[in-house]
């Protein structure tokens, strides 16, 4: 006799889906209501996904800084942001510095080196020192507790970058390495969105090959999934995590210096924003996971680019632009409602 | 912190001649260890001597498995002194002290899940930078054939008893002088059990000393040479396995003879 | 050199990176302005010395790192290295600062800074005084340690209290004046901080009462706890008569200018019962709690502001109250239902997201036709028919406290509190005991909103004018730092978080600039060193104690003193 | 599974008369691992049955669909003639079931009374504006409520003293008992214990199963334990059922899995029937 059993409907589980559903529908409607429109022509659409490309690798890069330590302490570092921010202040000393004396334009790519190493080796410096001060005391202490802490943190990093450097925008000197167009007829792209693309992927790559075949990776992954047996197999926990953090802040370090190629400009606010959609692009790739972390920036750098013009325009919506954070947040939330554990996230009690 | 370096000799009665095969591996001298401001061991003093298998037997929250997080470091005594082959470990971190040769299989398995079997085993050598481990993995698939067949499956797919398996394996891996085991038993068949434990006596026979700590007194007992009976964070009883299997009172209290 | 040298070393060049850090960002130039004690200390130039003293005193407990003896002779040595240490590490900023130009950098990095930290000698004398004035200080701080407990305990609380007192000089003074007890004030206060004369008095009476609580504290408490229950409960009930009375008339005590103060203090601890329902009760982290606030200001504003674009006619405060809390129940509802099933840190990145989202949608021109975009709503009404007058908007936000204080406390020691509780500690097992979580976590988010809508209600009504601006994450984070300093849980903390957090830094001008610096300074200290915050709940304490992990806590369980009887004798 | 339906059919008429609990083909699926398959179980009123099987063997997973934390993949579970397929784990706790867990889950840092007083949520029914009120009904039931907990504490046998302790601070014995008092509060009709003895010396051991037996007969409980030790599970139990990759190998009497030569050989081994 096969077994028959009533049909239950959750009311919370039916709000959701018709929520989320709704905006959903919402979006595709915006969304066909505006290419009818045809108000913006096929190279601004071109443009757009370019733009959100290169951003969204950058937001990659810093995602990737979440997600490993997440991977591995199972805590969100809050705080990543203002290691991105301190790179990218850093940088602008020293970029200021050579151009002072001229090295700037004499030697565009030894000064960019020395730019770009500036900012990996202070953000690399800020996450280390984050984690010794702040994170290792805390080690076993309940979940909250260093997210709490790591919220103190970045705003103690943040406002003694205002306290220290000032409270004032800053413009970054620019390279003439990158100023430029490719064009090849059918497509454009600018060559310092191209470096960023590129040098982004690089990175991406490089940080695959090395959790997946080096012995210091593998270190980490078993430091992920058990810190006491790690020990226990003769793995320095303590190190195996400052290095983790090493390199979240080597990744965020470049990412500032990608950002600044595209934005031009530093402040102790700038981490604020590119961290919180960095971690919101490692939610959305599944938290935890590399490729997910790429995978989700380009994805968020992409909608926020394209987003607001796309689904928005349609409905006559003044100024769409100014909602483009709204449509990032609540990807975020579609997201954890639909599929908490991202999109390539392991099966996990979210 | 006090640092008692005297060799004071235990005065226990625990070389009872038979079961002592060879010169002294691992000593623990008033070991204390603390949760928080909890007494877990209140001074712990053993001894194991190379060849043997020792068993400490005792009921749950008596500072079993404590006394093997003390031993292999993953929680720090806060007096007392631990030495292996004479030299002190109490103070190192818990990664150095694999190196030295001791290798803990933790209670309730704890195999890397998601790692493959052939990882698992990889992760057991991590201790000895760059060596060859064919020859190991070799000699743990021999131990454990099953384990050879599941060479690339996930970890965490597998039953209790050949994630057992692998955890032993795996801290072999380490070529340890001396196996720290904690539970072997836990959750098996009684079946399973009895395979289990035939291992690891011949663990035992090609030269590793096993420290035993076992819910299963009987078994252990069995298996062992010589064992100890801790209760509230102190040894109280220390003898041969088969003086302690015949004790009355050790019959009563853990064998479950009434 | 000798290892406790070297440690007294080290940490004298970690409290001389936190004397540089306090320099350079600004806090000793600001702080110049004012005085410590008049004439001869300033604020600015304290802070290196309490610097100094601290890592003396650090230094000074010997026996924690190293197996010296911890000899007085030596304690004091060990705290004198440390403190000159800072003294040197400041004196070679002064070089640098001196010879180097680095304030295209450092802002702060000027002379200016430099004469302050040198107090307006040269480099070369200045340094010496750097140096030795640090290492006295140090040996001061070591002291701490070699006197008896008492002893410190009542030297260090004179100092911390005394140094209060004079930075709360805008406030006292200007309750003496307002008491017109000019007199006073002229005698204790003096070009924004203590007269000599004042600093030696508050010092010796605070001194005098701690020592005489510390010797004699106990007799007194053991005195009250001999009553019989219901004389016990008639002094409570006193207690608690002459603190509702002394609210009463705090206005009149105050003055119009701080009652302001006083008003915003009271909306934030409005604000801190809320969020502590739905974090410190419920254990739900929220940091998007400002839109709530943000909810029950813009609903107020658009329903009783002339100038609000859509909806006219406008209601009194008191009629557009029900709608306010109509909304706040939706709007927590709405923000409650998608993060139901988030486990703790996700829902705390949700919620700021929502937060966030709620800002820029009232800001956005889209939405101008309603909420005024970035311009804002202007000509709110106040809730009574009087002026806009700070003393009369404080009895409204008095009354909401203390009704939200009863109501939590009251929530706190019922069914519902313990469900909190229980779904806080272990959710599934919480479900598995016959704890509907869906519920509770929506009614813990319908009730934090209903406080904090009301208390964003209050707030619009009380400085007349909105702007989607002032509803920032930096609102969220002020709540969640106050609740955490005053002790999550507990409603008495909540209000001393107000007090400190909110209401010390109105009264000092100068701290405004580095208030969140040091919000984010007080949260990392907080957590690492008490994390159940000044005045725990019993609760919380023995959940965030659990120093190690739940690996741990189920070896702990084995370590129980008498688990099972001895079941062999020896 | 043919094995299985003789086995089954073994069983007395009489307990398919009135159960309490029925199990129909419950089969529960985690991706291609197959936890449970083809499970038919029944629990008798006023019995004391037992679940064993090695780790692995879909005991817990079973349990958990039990009390409602699984839904199962397809099957019924029908408690009292009603499926609480689909329902919620309180939905269940309120139709009378309540279980205690192999790791000891206690709110640990609540004090042991206020365990027990949440164990009691469901009979309880103040709501949570007459709580804000603090309505004098509300006083009343707090003080029944607490009332009826130290009962339940001494009845488990914790002493009185314990009662303002925090749950995490007792001894490990007792944490047993408190789970087991907060599991009482709630007037179960079903007991579920998850190795109950798990950690225990004989001598505790010999306790608790006197213990179990009481309270089985005291509140007219039914209980369903799963046990590892062969000692406490033929000691007790009126039936057993023994699961073995997922599926039920054998069910019966306690002296017919002991000779049964499916469960010696798959399970017990040879030795345990030396004994």
């Amino acid at each position: 006799m096969p077994a028959r059993r009533p049909i239950r409907i959750d009311a919370i589980k039916l709000i959701l889906w018709t929520v989320g559903g709704g905006l959903i529908l919402l979006a595709l409607i915006g969304a066909v209501l505006t290419l009818g429109q045809g108000r913006i022509s096929p190279s601004s659409w071109q443009n757009l996904v370019v733009a959100g490309i290169a951003l969204g690798s950058v937001y990659a890069l810093i995602a990737l800084g979440y997600t490993l330590v997440y991977g591995i302490l199972f805590m969100i570092n809050f705080a990543h942001g203002e290691v991105f921010m301190w790179g990218a202040f850093s940088s602008w000393f020293m970029a200021a510095g050579l151009n002072e004396v001229g090295f700037m334009d004499s030697n565009p790519v030894f000064a960019f080196v020395l730019v770009l190493a500036t900012a990996m080796l202070i953000s690399m410096l800020v996450a280390v020192l984050l984690e010794r001060i702040a994170y290792r005391p805390l080690r076993n202490a309940p979940r909250l507790v260093p997210l709490i802490t790591a919220i103190g943190a970045s705003l103690f990093l943040q406002y003694t970058a205002r306290g220290f450097f000032g409270s004032g925008v800053r413009a970054f000197p620019g390279y003439n390495l990158f100023e430029g167009v490719i064009d090849l007829g059918f497509f454009r792209i600018d060559i310092d969105d191209m470096v960023v693309i590129l040098a982004a992927i690089g990175l991406m790559l490089a940080l695959y090959f090395f959790i997946n075949q080096t012995r210091t990776g593998r270190a980490m992954r078993a430091v992920s999934e058990d810190k006491d047996v790690a020990a226990m197999m003769g793995i320095n926990v303590d190190r195996i995590i400052v290095t983790t953090f090493a390199i979240g802040g080597l990744l965020a370090g470049s990412a500032a210096i990608l950002y600044t190629l595209i934005f031009n400009q530093v402040h102790f606010f700038m981490g604020f924003l590119p961290g919180i959609k960095a971690f919101t692009a490692a939610v959305l790739g599944g938290i935890g996971n590399i490729i997910g972390a790429a995978i989700g920036g380009l994805i968020l750098g992409i909608l926020e680019q394209v987003g607001p013009n796309l689904f928005l325009t349609g409905y006559n919506i003044p100024s769409p632009n100014q909602l483009q954070d709204v449509i990032a947040f609540s990807v975020l939330v579609l997201v954890l409602i639909f599929r908490p554990s991202g999109l390539l996230g392991r099966k996990e009690n979210v | 912190m006090t640092d008692t370096t005297a060799t004071t000799v235990d005065p226990r009665p625990d070389h009872t001649g038979a079961g002592h095969r060879g010169d002294t591996l691992l000593e623990l001298e008033d070991v204390h260890v603390f949760y928080g401001n909890i007494e877990a061991l209140k001074g712990i003093s053993l001894n194991v001597a190379r060849g043997e298998i020792v068993t400490l037997i005792g009921s749950n929250g008596a500072g079993k498995s404590t006394t093997l997080r003390a031993i292999s470091g993953t929680h720090r005594p806060r007096s007392g002194s631990i030495r292996l082959a004479g030299s002190a470990i109490h103070n190192l971190p818990p990664h150095e002290i694999v190196s030295k040769g001791i290798a803990h299989s933790p209670e309730g398995r704890k195999v890397f899940s998601r790692m493959s079997v052939f990882e698992n085993l990889q992760m057991g050598a991590f201790s000895r930078h760059g060596e060859r481990i064919d020859d190991d993995v070799a000699r743990v698939f021999d131990l454990f054939p099953r384990l050879r067949e599941r060479r690339s499956q996930k970890a965490g797919t597998m039953s209790g008893g050949e994630q057992q398996m692998l955890a032993m394996g795996r801290a072999l891996m380490a070529r340890p002088s001396i196996l720290l085991l904690d539970e072997p038993s836990m959750g098996l068949s009684p079946i399973l059990t009895e395979q289990i434990f035939k291992i690891i006596e011949e663990i035992n026979a090609q030269g590793t000393t096993v420290l035993l700590v076992e819910q299963n007194a009987l078994m252990a007992l069995n298996a062992a040479h010589r064992g100890y009976v801790i209760q509230t964070g102190r040894i109280i009883l220390a003898d041969t396995a088969a003086n302690l299997a015949a004790n009355e009172q050790v019959r009563q209290a853990y064998l479950g003879e009434i | 050199m000798q290892p406790w040298m070297k440690r007294a070393a080290f940490l004298g060049l970690l409290g001389g990176f936190g004397a540089l850090h306090v320099s350079l960002v600004g806090m000793v130039g600001t702080f110049q302005a004012r005085d410590f004690i008049s004439g001869i200390v300033t604020v600015g130039s304290v802070l290196p010395m309490l610097i100094a003293i601290l890592v003396g005193w650090r230094a000074g407990i010997l026996q924690r790192d190293t197996d010296v003896a911890p000899t007085p002779s030596r304690a004091l040595a060990s705290g004198a290295v440390a403190g000159a240490v800072v003294g040197l590490v400041l004196a070679l900023l002064c070089v640098i600062i001196l010879n180097v130009d680095v304030d295209w950098i450092f802002v702060n990095a000027r002379p200016q800074l430099a004469e302050i930290l040198l107090f307006g000698q040269g480099i070369g004398v200045g340094s010496i005084i750097l140096i030795v004035g640090g290492a006295l200080l140090g040996a001061a701080g070591a002291a701490l340690n070699v006197v008896s407990g008492p002893v410190a305990r009542t030297v260090t609380i004179a100092a911390i209290v005394t140094l209060l007192v004079s930075l709360m000089e805008p406030f006292l003074g200007a309750v003496f004046r307002n008491l017109s007890l000019n007199v006073v004030d002229d005698f204790l206060y003096d070009r924004g901080g203590l007269t000599p004369i004042g600093f030696v008095l508050v010092y010796a009476l605070v001194a005098a009462g701690v020592y005489a609580w510390a010797t004699r504290g106990d007799r007194a408490r053991a005195r009250v706890e001999a009553m019989p229950p219901d004389r016990q409960r008639n002094l409570k009930l006193g207690a608690y008569g002459v603190i509702v009375v002394l609210l009463l008339l705090l206005p009149l005590i105050v003055g119009q200018r701080l009652s302001e103060v006083v008003g915003t203090v009271g909306i934030y601890v409005l604000l801190g019962l809320g969020l502590n329902i739905v974090v410190g009760f419920a254990g739900l982290l929220d940091l998007g709690y400002v839109a709530f606030y943000a909810v029950g200001a813009y609903v107020t504003a658009v329903l009783t502001s002339p100038a609000s674009p859509a909806f006219s006619p406008e209601l009194p405060f008191w009629g557009a109250l029900p709608f306010v809390i109509v909304a706040a129940a939706m709007v927590g509802l709405f923000v409650g239902a998608p993060v139901l099933r988030l486990r703790g840190d996700y829902l705390a990145i949700v919620t700021l997201g929502f937060g966030e989202i709620a800002r820029e949608i009232f800001k956005s021109q889209w939405a101008q036709p309603v909420t005024g975009g970035a311009q804002g709503i202007l000509s709110i009404p106040p809730p009574l028919p009087f002026d806009r007058d700070p003393q009369s908007i404080y009895y409204p936000i008095l009354f909401f406290c203390i009704l939200a204080a009863i109501g939590a406390s009251s929530l706190a020691a019922s069914r519902v509190g313990r469900a909190w509780n229980a779904m806080r500690e272990d959710e599934s097992v919480a479900e598995a005991t016959g704890v509907n979580t869906t519920y509770y976590k929506l009614l813990a988010f319908g009730l934090g909103a209903a406080f904090g809508c009301v208390s964003g209600a209050l707030f619009a009504a009380k400085i007349g004018v909105i702007f989607a601006d002032s509803f920032n994450i930096l609102v969220s984070i002020n709540a969640l730092a106050l609740i955490i300093l005053g002790g999550m849980g507990n409603i008495f903390g909540v209000v001393l978080g107000a007090l400190v957090l909110v209401g010390l830094p109105e009264f000092l001008r100068e701290f405004a600039e580095y208030r969140l610096l040091i919000y984010g300074a007080v949260l990392v200290i907080m957590m690492i060193l008490r994390p159940e915050g000044l005045l725990p709940s019993r609760v919380r304490r023995a959940e965030l104690h659990e120093d190690e992990g739940e690996d741990d806590a189920q070896y702990a369980a084995e370590a129980g003193e008498e688990t099972g009887k001895p079941v062999v004798t020896t | 599974m043919t094995d299985t339906m003789t086995d089954t059919a073994a069983a007395p008429a009489a307990a398919e008369a009135d159960a309490i609990l029925r199990a129909d083909k419950v089969t529960m699926r985690f991706g291609g691992l197959v936890a449970n398959k083809d499970v038919d179980f029944i629990i008798p009123r006023g019995g004391i049955v037992s679940l064993i099987g090695p780790n692995g063997a879909g005991k817990t997973t079973f349990f958990n669909q039990l009390t409602g934390m699984l839904e199962p993949t397809s099957g019924d579970i029908r408690f009292e003639d009603q499926s609480i397929v689909g329902l919620t784990p309180h939905d269940i706790v309120e139709l009378g079931i309540a279980r205690t867990f192999q790791n000891i889950r206690l709110f640990g840092a609540m004090t042991v009374i206020a365990n027990v007083m949440t164990g009691a949520h469901t009979r309880m029914k103040a709501s949570w504006w007459a709580s804000l009120l603090k309505l004098p009904a509300v006083r009343e039931e707090e003080a029944a409520i607490r009332k009826r907990a130290r009962e339940l504490l001494r009845l488990v046998g914790l002493p009185r003293r314990y009662e303002e302790d925090w749950a995490k601070n007792l001894p490990y014995g007792d944490q047993r008992r408190l789970e087991l008092a907060r599991a009482l509060a709630s007037n179960p009709k079903l007991l579920l214990l998850d190795e109950p003895t798990a950690g225990m010396n004989p001598g505790e051991t010999a306790q608790m199963t006197a213990l179990v037996k009481r309270l089985r007969d005291e509140l007219d409980l039914t209980v369903l334990l799963i046990e590892h030790d062969m000692k406490v599970v033929m000691g007790i139990s009126e039936r057993i059922t023994v699961l073995d990759y997922g599926e039920v190998l054998a069910e019966g009497s306690p002296e017919q899995i002991r000779t049964n030569p499916r469960v010696v050989e798959a399970y017990l081994g040879k030795q345990a029937t030396q004994q």
